[in-house]
C-alpha cells in the first residue's frame, strides 16, 4: 500500500472563519490521510512554500468571508512558477461577496487554478470519498 | 479577602495625546480628526444619534429596535443601506468595517476602494472607515436620523465622525475569534496600557457606549466563559472611563436558557462593577444576539422563523435591541432589499409582542440561571484567586492555564480543551470540561442532560455530535427526537 | 336543576338511507358512492391518513403539524399543492372547496371546470371536490401520505374518498359568516332533523373527526361569544354520533389572551359534553388559529412575522396543530411555493421550539381566563333557560333575541348589535355589549381597559376604533402606543 | 344646494365578504350620501334592477373572493339595455384569484364597463374625497 497522500488545509488571506478548516482537516485526518493544518490566515505564499517542502498531494482551501478572488490574483502564477503544477487544488466557502450562484463563480476560481470549487456548507465527507479519492487516484498518488 | 482591583498603568496626559496622534497618522484621513473640535461635535448631536441614550429611551418607552449588521464600501450606496434600515424601524446603525480596514491594510483598502467606485461593485465586505475619514463619514451619520455605532474598527475617526460607541477594556471577540497569533499577555498590554480616549472624551461630558461581547461562543456551548468574560470586559472598561455598557447575550435556541441568560448577564455584570467600585458605570440594557449558523439562502422560511425566534426571545425577555442578521445571513452580505424585510419582519415581533408588556415565566429558568451563575462564580473566583485579586493579572493566567478556555478558536494560543453539545431538549451543555474549574456537582448535571441525549438518540454522543450542533438551529432541528413517521 | 338535553328528532334508518341518496343524487358523481364499500375503504386507511390518529400522535410525540389552506380546481396541480405541503412537514391537509361548490352550483362549477382542465388557469377559487368526485378525489388522497379534511363542502363524496373528518352539528361558521338570508331555525332544522350520517358511520367503526370553529369572530373581538358556539356544536355533533372534536381557538394577537384561550376552550368544551351525557366524545387537541387580517403582499416581512408568531402559540401552548395561512394570504390564494415557504417557517418554530416542551407562565393569563370563563357561562346560563334545559332550542331563543351575537355578519337575521375593540396592551375588549348577558362587574372591567387605551391614545375609542383594529396585526401595530420619536 | 347622490354598495355574485362594503357604506353615510347598502351576494341582475328603481348616480362593488370577472361577464351589456349608461361604475376588492398586479388587472375591468377599478386595501375615505365627489360633479350629479 502507498504512503497515505499529504493534504494541506487553512484559509487564506486575511479570513479569519477557522471552524470550517478545523472540521475539514480533523475530517481528513480521521479517513486517514497526512493532514498539514495551517489554520486561518494563511497567505498565497505560505501555502506555497509548504507545499513545496512536504511535498504535498493537494491543498483543500477554504474562504468564507468573499474576498478570495482579491487574495488569490497572483496565486496561480507563483504556484506554476514553484513546479506545482501537478498538485490538486480544491477551495470551499463562500466565494463571493453577497448571494450568489455557484455556477457562475465556478469557472472564475478555475481560473484561478483550481481543479473543484465548492458552493457554501459542502459536505466534506461527500467530497473526500466522491472527489477527493478519485481524483488522487487518477494522478496516482493514492 | 483580598483587595479586588484593575492592574493598569495610566500613561500620562501628554504620552496620550501622541499615541493618539501617532495612531491617527497611519493614514492621511488622520488629520481630519481635530481633538477639541470633536468633542464640540459630539455635544451639538441630538439625543437620538447617541447610542447609550437611543438604548434608555427604547427601555423607558418599552419599545425595541433591531441591532443589525451593515457595511458596504461606497458612501452613496452605504446611505442607502442605511436609509433601509431606518425606515424598517431600525434605530441603532452599525457600520460594519471591512476585514483589510480591521487589519490596517489601508493601502490595499485604497486601491480596491477606487474599484469600486469605478466599477459600482462592492468588492470589499464592509464599510473601509479609516480610508473614508471623518468629512465622508458624518455625511452618513448625518443622513440618517439613528445612532451609529463603528464595528470592528474606527477609533477617533468613528468619534470625530458623530457615532456614539467605542470599545475600552480587555477584548476577548478579537482574541478569541478574529487573530492566530496574539497572546493573551498582548491583548492586555495593548489594551491597558492604551490610550484611555474613552475615558478623555467622558471627562469632557461625552459618554461613549460599548457592548459587551465577551468571548465568542462560536457553536452551542454553555454561556458561563461569555459571561465571565463580559464581566472582565466591564470592569477594565469602566477602569478605563467607559461609563455606558450592555451585554450582547448569544441566544443558542433553547428559550430557557436564552431567557435564563439574559436574566443573569446584566445581574452579575452590575454586581461585580460594584464590587470593584464602578457604581457610575450604567448597564443601560440588554440585547439578545442571534450567535449560532444561519439557514442557507435556499431555506427562507427557515431564516424567518430564526429571526423571528430571536426577535420573540427579545421581545419577552424586553430588551431593548436585538442583535439580527438578515435572511441572507447563510449566503452572503445582505442586500438593501434583503435587510428591509427581514427586519420588518423583526419590527412586526417587536412592535406587537414587545408592546404588550408580556411578563413570562418559564419553567426551568432558575435552574439554568443558577447552573450559570454558579459556573461564573467559581470561573471567576478562580480567576481572581490566579491574579491574588487582580482580574488582569488573574486572566492572564487563566487563559493560558485554560481556566478560562472557549472552543473552535483560531487563536494557536488558546487551549481550545472544551467541547459543547446540546441535550434532549436543545439546551447547550459542556460535553468536555478541559480545564475549567466547574463544581463536580455542575459536571454531573451537564453529564446527566447529554446521557438524556444519548438515551433519546440511541448512541454516542461526541465530538461528531458537536459538529452537527453547529447546524442544528440552521436546519431547524434543536432536539434529538427522530424525524415524524419513522 | 332543568334537565339538560338536546333537541333531537331521531329520524329512522330507512328514511336516513333515502336522504343520503337524494343528496348523493344531485350530482352524476353521487354514484360513486357505495355506502359499504366506503365504510370498508375508511377502514383499510393507514394510521397516518386518519385525522384524529395522526391528531393524537402527534401530542403524544410532543410535535405539530401546520394546519393550512389549501385548495385549487385542477386534480394534477391539486396533487403537486398537497405534496407541496407534505414536504414542508404538512401531515394535516385541507380540501378547501370553491365558493361555486359550497353553495350547490354544480353545473357552473362543471363548465368552468372545463375552462380550467383546459387552459391550465384555476379559474375557481378552490378545489371542486363534488364534480371531481370519488375516483379521481381518491387519486389525491392516495398519492400523499397524510389525512385529509374537505372544507366548506364535501359529504359523502369526500368520506367515500377517504378523508377522515365531516360536520356534524349546528354549523355557526356557514350561519354566521358566509349566509345571508338562513335563519337560526333553518340551521337548526338542516343541521338537526338531518342525516345523522356521522353516527351511521361511528357505528360501523369509522370515526371521523371535525374541528369546532364557532362562530368566526371576524374582527377583534374577545372569545367568549365564539366558546359558547364551540361548546353549542360540540354538543350537537356529539348527539349526532360524532365521537373525536378539537377546538380551532381564534388567536387574535395579545399573547395573554391568545394562551389563556387555548387553555380555556378544551376545558369548558370537556366540561359541558360530560354534563350532557358525552363522556365517550373525545377531545383530541387544540389548534390554534390566525384570524384576524393578514399582512398585504408587499409586506413579506410582516407576514412571516405574523406566521411565526402564531406558530409560536402554538408551540408554547404545545397544541398539536396551527391553522395557519401562507404568507400570500393578503393577496390571494397561494402558490405551491409560497405555501412552502410560509409552512417552511412554521415548521422551524414547531421543531425548534415545540420540542423543547417549554412550559410557559404569563402574567395575567388567569385573569383573561377568568375573564373568558365567566363570561361564558353567563350566555350559556341563559340560554339554557331560554330553551329551558334544551340547548338547541336555547340557542334559537338567543341568536333572535341577540343574547347570541357577533359583530360584522352578513347574515341579515343577526342583531349585529355587538363590536370589539383593542385595549391598551392590545387585549379585545368589547366596545358594544348589545344584548350579550355579560355581568355588570364583567362589563365594567372591560369599560376600565377601554378607558386606559382611550387615555394613552388621547381620543375618544369609537366605531372608527374599531375599523382601524381590523388591521393592527396586519401593519404590525396591535398597542395604542404613538410612533417612535413622536 | 342639490340633494344627496345616491349609491348602491354591495358584493357581487357569491361573494361573503362583507365587512369591506358594510365600511364602504358607512363611510360614505357619514359623507352625506345617500346609501342603499345591498349586503352580500347580491347578482348583477339585483344591482341593476335596484339602481333603475332608486335612479343611482353609482354602485360602489366589492369583490374579494377572486371570481368577479366571471360573475361580471353579461353585466354591462345588460347595464347598457337597462338605461344605466350614464351612472358611475367603481369596483374595488382582490379582483382575481392569487397574487396580481393591479395595472394589469385594470384595463380587464375597464373593459366590463367600470370608470374605477382600485386594488386590495384601497382606503375610501381617500376614494370619496379624491374620485367620486369629482367624478360626480363632473357629471353634474353633485
Ligand atoms: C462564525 C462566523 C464568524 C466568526 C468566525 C469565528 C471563527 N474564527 O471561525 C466571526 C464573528 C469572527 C466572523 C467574522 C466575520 N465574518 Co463571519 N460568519 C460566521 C458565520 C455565522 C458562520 C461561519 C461558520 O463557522 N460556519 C460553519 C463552518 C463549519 O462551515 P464552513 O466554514 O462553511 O465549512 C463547511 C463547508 O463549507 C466545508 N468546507 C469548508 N472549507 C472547505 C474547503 C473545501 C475544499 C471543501 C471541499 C469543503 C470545505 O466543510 C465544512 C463542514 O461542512 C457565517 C454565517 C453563517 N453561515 O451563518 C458568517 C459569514 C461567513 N461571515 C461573514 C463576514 C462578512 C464576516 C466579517 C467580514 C464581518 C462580520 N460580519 O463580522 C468578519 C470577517 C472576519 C475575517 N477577517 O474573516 C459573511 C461572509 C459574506 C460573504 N462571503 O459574502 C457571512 C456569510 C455572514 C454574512 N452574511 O455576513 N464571522
Ligand atoms: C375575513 C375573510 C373571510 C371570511 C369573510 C367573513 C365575512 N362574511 O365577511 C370568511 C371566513 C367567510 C371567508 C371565506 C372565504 N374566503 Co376569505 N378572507 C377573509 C380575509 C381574512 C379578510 C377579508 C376582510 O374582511 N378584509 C377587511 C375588509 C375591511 O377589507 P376589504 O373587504 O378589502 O375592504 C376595504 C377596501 O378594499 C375598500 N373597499 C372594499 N370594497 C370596495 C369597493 C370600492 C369601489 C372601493 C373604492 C373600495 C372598496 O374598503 C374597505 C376598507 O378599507 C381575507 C384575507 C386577508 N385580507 O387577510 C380572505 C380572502 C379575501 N378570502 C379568500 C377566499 C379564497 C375565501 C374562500 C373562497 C375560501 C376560504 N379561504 O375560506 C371563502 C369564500 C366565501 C365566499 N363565498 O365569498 C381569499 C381571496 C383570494 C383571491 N381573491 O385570490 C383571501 C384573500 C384569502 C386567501 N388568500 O385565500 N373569508
Amino acid at each position: 500500500m502507498k504512503k497515505a497522500p499529504t493534504i494541506i488545509t487553512g484559509t487564506v488571506g486575511m479570513d479569519a472563519h477557522v471552524i470550517g478548516t478545523k472540521i475539514v482537516s480533523r475530517t481528513l485526518k480521521d479517513a486517514g490521510f497526512n493532514v498539514i493544518a495551517l489554520g486561518m490566515q494563511v497567505s498565497p505564499e505560505e501555502f506555497i512554500s509548504v507545499a513545496q517542502e512536504t511535498n504535498a498531494d493537494a491543498i483543500l482551501m477554504t474562504s468564507l468571508y468573499g474576498m478570495a478572488e482579491l487574495d488569490l490574483k497572483e496565486f496561480n502564477e507563483k504556484r506554476l512558477e514553484a513546479g506545482l503544477g501537478d498538485m490538486l487544488l480544491y477551495i470551499g466557502g463562500n466565494l463571493v461577496i453577497g448571494r450568489y450562484d455557484p455556477k457562475e463563480v465556478e469557472p472564475r476560481f478555475k481560473q484561478l487554478g483550481f481543479d473543484r470549487v465548492y458552493p457554501p456548507e459542502t459536505d466534506i465527507v461527500t467530497v473526500i470519498e466522491n472527489d477527493l479519492r478519485k481524483d488522487l487516484k487518477a494522478k496516482g498518488k493514492m | 479577602m483580598k483587595k479586588l482591583r484593575v492592574r493598569n498603568k495610566k500613561i500620562d496626559d501628554d504620552l496620550l495625546m501622541k499615541k493618539r496622534r501617532e495612531e491617527l497618522d497611519k493614514w492621511p484621513t488622520g488629520k481630519e480628526v481635530d481633538f477639541d473640535e470633536a468633542v464640540a461635535y459630539q455635544k451639538s448631536l441630538p439625543d437620538s444619534k447617541i447610542w447609550w441614550k437611543v438604548m434608555t429611551k427604547l427601555r423607558e418607552e418599552g419599545r425595541m429596535s433591531v441591532f443589525p449588521r451593515a457595511g458596504t464600501p461606497v458612501l452613496e450606496k452605504m446611505i442607502e443601506l442605511c436609509q433601509g434600515l431606518r425606515d424598517s424601524g431600525v434605530v441603532l446603525i452599525p457600520v460594519t468595517t471591512d476585514s483589510y480596514t480591521r487589519l490596517c491594510q489601508y493601502e490595499k483598502v485604497e486601491d480596491i476602494l477606487k474599484e469600486c467606485e469605478k466599477t459600482g461593485k462592492p468588492l470589499l465586505n464592509g464599510y473601509p472607515i479609516i480610508n473614508q475619514g471623518v468629512k465622508k463619514t458624518r455625511k452618513l451619520v448625518e443622513s440618517i436620523d439613528a445612532a451609529f455605532s463603528p464595528r470592528g474598527a474606527g477609533g477617533e475617526i468613528a468619534i470625530a465622525s458623530g457615532m456614539t460607541t467605542a470599545e475600552a477594556g480587555v477584548g476577548f471577540l478579537g482574541f478569541g475569534s478574529y487573530v492566530k497569533n496574539m497572546t493573551i499577555q498582548e491583548l492586555v498590554e495593548s489594551s491597558q496600557n492604551g490610550m484611555r480616549v474613552i475615558g478623555w472624551y467622558a471627562d469632557r461630558g461625552v459618554i461613549l457606549c460599548k457592548d459587551l461581547h465577551g468571548w465568542l461562543p462560536s457553536a452551542p456551548f454553555p454561556l458561563s466563559i461569555n459571561i465571565v468574560c463580559m464581566i472582565i470586559e466591564a470592569v477594565t472598561a469602566a477602569e478605563q472611563g467607559q461609563k455606558a455598557l450592555y451585554p450582547l447575550v448569544h441566544c443558542m435556541g433553547n428559550m430557557t436558557q436564552d431567557l435564563a441568560w439574559i436574566k443573569l448577564a446584566p445581574r452579575v455584570i452590575r454586581e461585580y462593577l460594584d464590587k470593584f467600585g464602578y457604581q457610575d458605570t450604567m448597564i443601560i440594557g440588554t440585547c439578545p444576539a442571534q450567535t449560532p449558523l444561519f439557514p442557507v439562502a435556499m431555506d427562507m422560511g427557515g431564516a424567518f422563523a430564526y429571526l423571528c425566534y430571536a426577535s420573540m426571545v427579545g421581545a419577552l425577555s424586553k430588551s431593548n435591541a436585538v442583535d439580527l442578521r438578515s435572511i441572507d445571513e447563510g449566503a452572503g452580505v445582505p442586500t438593501k432589499d434583503t435587510n428591509t424585510v427581514s427586519y420588518r419582519a423583526a419590527k412586526w415581533i417587536f412592535d406587537v409582542v414587545r408592546e404588550q408588556q408580556v411578563e413570562i415565566d418559564i419553567k426551568g429558568i432558575d435552574t439554568e440561571e443558577k447552573v450559570a451563575e454558579t459556573e461564573v462564580r467559581a470561573i471567576l473566583d478562580r480567576i481572581l484567586d490566579l491574579g491574588d485579586g487582580d482580574i488582569v493579572d488573574g486572566t492572564v493566567k487563566a487563559v493560558e492555564s485554560g481556566v478560562l478556555d472557549s472552543p473552535w478558536s483560531p487563536n494557536v494560543n488558546v487551549k481550545d480543551q472544551v467541547l459543547g453539545v446540546r441535550d434532549a431538549r436543545g439546551a447547550c451543555r459542556y460535553l468536555e470540561f478541559g480545564n475549567l474549574p466547574i463544581p463536580e456537582e455542575i459536571k454531573e448535571f451537564h453529564r446527566g442532560k447529554v446521557a438524556e441525549r444519548e438515551k433519546l438518540e440511541g448512541k454516542k454522543v461526541d465530538y461528531h455530535s458537536t459538529v452537527k450542533d453547529l447546524w442544528s438551529l440552521s436546519k431547524g432541528k434543536i432536539v434529538g427526537i427522530p424525524p415524524y413517521n419513522q
